[in-house]
């Protein structure tokens, strides 16, 4: 019994002893790669080295391979909701057709755009909108018949405008950039784009 | 200077009829290889239009052949690069030409076939946005087409 | 994928007209068009003219870069690609080809390897000598399988952090290299994104770099390919031939072990 | 003086197959570079392949045909060995030759 009991300590104190040093190891390295990329990449055009500051979310998302422990999840998920600003006029239905052009625009932000271009929506990147348009990603879902299966009620208005606001709110790692957020759209393309998920008369609801 | 004069001989011969249409061949680089060089068809390289063009190269109305075997992309990744085949089994290929509809100068290229070479080709293309390729050949003095579509694509990120 | 060859090669020899009556994906569409423009690569003038640099004297020294060790030693450049990035005694640093390039080109010719590293890219107007030094060594390993060693510490270390800034999000779209790259049969626009931790894929995609780029009329190497995607990432610029940049080679070299090193290629 | 082409030749069942490739911008005259000027068109208009002072093939090119073109036919004849001649002349009056051998296939 008592042999038995000594034999399992030893056993645990060797297992911890060899993990302690694995994990040591790993966040080593994890410190080794920040401290490198801050040094290896530099200012170009508007892309400014400082750039690869992590936020919160973005370094979480990243040690974990984007799979958040639930709780930690939660959390996250807590805190990008908090962040969507709705418009104060509570009004969501731009212009589809400019919501279309934004849609088709890949643009934006690079180090070889100007600081005066707007920037596009990249949503045929990866989504599916119009069914006339081939040329389009599928890193995240379909959007085609967006509205015409949700409806447009001011409900569905709000939530869509969040979700483009800050897809994070709603997935924590969501592939999706947080287009308000971040200031890569205004408020008038974000409801361009509402517009061109939701107006029966957009291509999308075809 | 020359391509000048050739231009007027060019129009002139236009209304003779087929013996005009063979001298427009011979300018074509069609008959007298030797001449080849001075006779590339600026009329027709400049055309706009299909219609110009054909008119440009003396062709009346070519007709629509399986004989021709027209090979390209369905979708080209990238206008700047579209490989087109041509491949002929009529008898006694002496021309093919490559015509992009929607190009702002339609004529591609044409290529004439001495007796001992086959008639097909391969070269590659540039397309403005999605077009018809169309394919000219002519065998045994006769004009026949082929025409398909290929769709251009926007390529990457489109950053 | 062997059916997908066999579509492919059936498409070709019957021409178009038949592929109409068929039914295919865009996909194979497009790779129907990518077989089509593989014959031909204008990448061989890039190749002509890197060795042409490679044998001609040049710098404060006046010398050529034939007595360059590229890992296999002085002047080998049969099958180095193939290797690379490994750890460089002399350096004391793991080093891809264009880093060992930058040094070769530093203590045989006594060029400003820093002058070089700040423009290292062709342009329309200006070709790049690095870029077709590197297209001629690359030229060197078709057909040899990758090989690339983690054996010594430094090396499984770059592969380490490598494979860390494949999953690094950062910038104002929060991308990292793992947001396209990390999920199996998708596709952005209408390009198939490779799955690069995937090794079948990591394979067709790092044997076909450096490539001529249809859409740009240049070859195009390595380190360009990964500047490009850092662009995109909505990232600062990666400093040429960087540890960091290294590193990332590190970990993509050595996902596409085991399979003859195909480049250079021909893209869109 | 234009860049070298490559050439390639293969004989086969009495067939020989070339395969051309030039280098040359092809600008169509109609492109505006990075700064917002108009890059003058610059193409190659005339291709010729001969072999044993024979013409093989003539081609005349507009502005349509890609960057570094591309040219493949094939004709009846030809032995591994003997020798193809390529020349191009471009519309700025440029002109390169090139030769190449045939392979046996």
């Amino acid at each position: 019994m008592n042999a038995k009991w000594m034999m399992g300590a030893v056993l645990t104190a060797s297992m911890a002893a060899l993990t302690i040093p694995a994990q040591a190891a790993e966040s080593k390295l994890d410190a080794k790669t920040v401290e490198i990329v801050k040094r290896d990449f530099q200012d170009k055009g508007i892309a400014k080295a400082d750039r690869v500051n992590q936020d919160a979310l973005q370094a979480a998302c990243s040690k974990y391979q984007d799979k958040l422990p639930a709780k930690l999840k939660a959390k996250m998920e807590g805190e990008q909701e908090a962040t969507i600003k709705l418009p104060s006029d509570d009004k969501y239905m731009g212009d589809w057709k400019a919501g279309e052009k934004l849609a088709q625009s890949g643009k934006g932000m690079t180090w070889s755009d100007k600081a005066e271009d707007p920037a596009g929506g990249n949503c045929y990147n990866c989504h599916q909108l119009s069914a006339k348009e081939i040329a389009f990603g599928t890193i995240g879902p379909s959007l085609l018949h967006y509205g015409k299966i949700r409806g447009n009620s001011i409900e569905v208005q709000r939530h869509t405008y969040g979700h483009i606001y800050n897809a994070k709110a709603f997935q924590a790692c969501a592939n999706m950039p947080r287009f308000g957020h971040m200031g890569i759209l205004s408020e008038a393309q974000l409801k361009d784009l509402v517009a061109l998920l939701l107006d029966p008369e957009s291509p999308v609801n075809k | 200077m020359n391509m000048e004069i050739n231009q007027g001989r060019r129009k002139a011969l236009k209304v003779g009829g087929s013996a005009g249409l063979l001298a427009l061949f011979g300018s074509l680089g069609l008959l007298q290889s030797g001449l080849a060089q001075a006779e590339w068809n600026k009329t027709a390289f400049s055309a706009k239009s299909m219609d110009e063009a054909l008119n440009a190269m003396g062709v009346i109305i070519p007709e629509n052949s399986a004989s021709i075997k027209l090979t390209v992309p369905e979708i080209a990744e990238n206008g700047a690069v579209v490989p087109v085949t041509v491949e002929s089994s009529l008898a006694n290929v002496e021309q093919i030409s490559i015509f992009v509809d929607k190009n702002p100068n339609v004529l591609a290229a044409n290529f004439s076939i001495p007796s001992g070479t086959e008639g097909m080709v391969t070269t590659r293309v540039k397309m403005g946005q999605t077009a018809n390729v169309i394919a000219l050949v002519k065998a045994d003095g006769k004009f026949y087409r082929a025409s398909r579509e290929v769709k251009v694509t926007a390529g990457g990120c489109g950053g | 994928m062997n059916t997908k060859i066999i579509l492919l090669l059936t498409l070709t020899a019957n021409g178009a007209a038949i592929a109409a009556e068929t039914e295919v994906s865009d996909s194979a569409r497009i790779a129907q068009y990518r077989e089509m423009i593989s014959d031909g690569n204008p990448a061989d003038f890039d190749e002509m003219r890197g060795e042409e640099l490679w044998k001609t004297a040049a710098g404060p020294k006046l010398a050529t870069l034939e007595q360059c060790d590229l890992g296999k030693g002085p002047g080998v450049v049969k099958g180095v690609y193939a290797q690379l990035p490994r750890f460089f005694k002399d350096t004391g640093r793991v080093q891809d080809l264009e880093s060992r390039l930058l040094t070769c080109m530093s203590t045989l010719q006594g060029l400003n390897v820093d002058e070089i590293a700040a423009k290292p890219f062709a342009s329309e107007k200006k070709p790049s000598d690095i870029s077709s030094l590197t297209t001629y060594v690359v030229g060197q390993s078709k057909g040899v399988k990758m090989a690339v060693s983690v054996k010594h510490p430094k090396e499984k270390e770059a592969y380490e952090i490598g494979k860390r800034i494949f999953s690094y999000r950062a910038g104002p779209y929060d991308f990292a290299c793992s947001t396209c790259h990390a999920t199996s049969n998708v596709r952005i626009r209408m390009q198939d994104l490779p799955n690069l931790n995937v090794k079948k894929d990591a394979q067709a995609a790092y044997t076909t770099w450096p490539a001529y780029r249809v859409s740009q009329g240049l070859t195009r190497s390595f380190q360009w390919r990964l500047n490009d995607c850092f662009r995109q990432q909505r990232f600062p610029e990666p400093k040429f031939a960087s540890e960091a940049t290294v590193d990332l080679t590190m970990y993509l070299a050595v996902s596409a072990n085991g399979t003859p090193f195909a480049g250079p290629g021909l893209k869109r | 003086m234009g860049n070298p082409m490559k050439i390639r030749a293969s004989v086969k069942d009495g067939v020989t197959e070339v395969k051309i490739l030039m280098q040359h911008e092809m600008e169509t005259g109609l492109r505006k570079d990075a700064d917002g000027t108009l890059v003058p068109a610059w193409f190659i208009t005339e291709v010729k392949a001969q072999y044993q002072g024979r013409s093989v093939m003539e081609a005349q090119f507009g502005q349509s045909v890609s960057k570094n073109p591309y040219l493949l036919f094939r004709f009846k004849g030809g032995a591994a060995g003997e020798k193809i001649n390529v020349s191009w002349m471009d519309n700025k009056g440029d002109r390169r030759s090139d030769e190449a051998a045939i392979a046996a296939a």
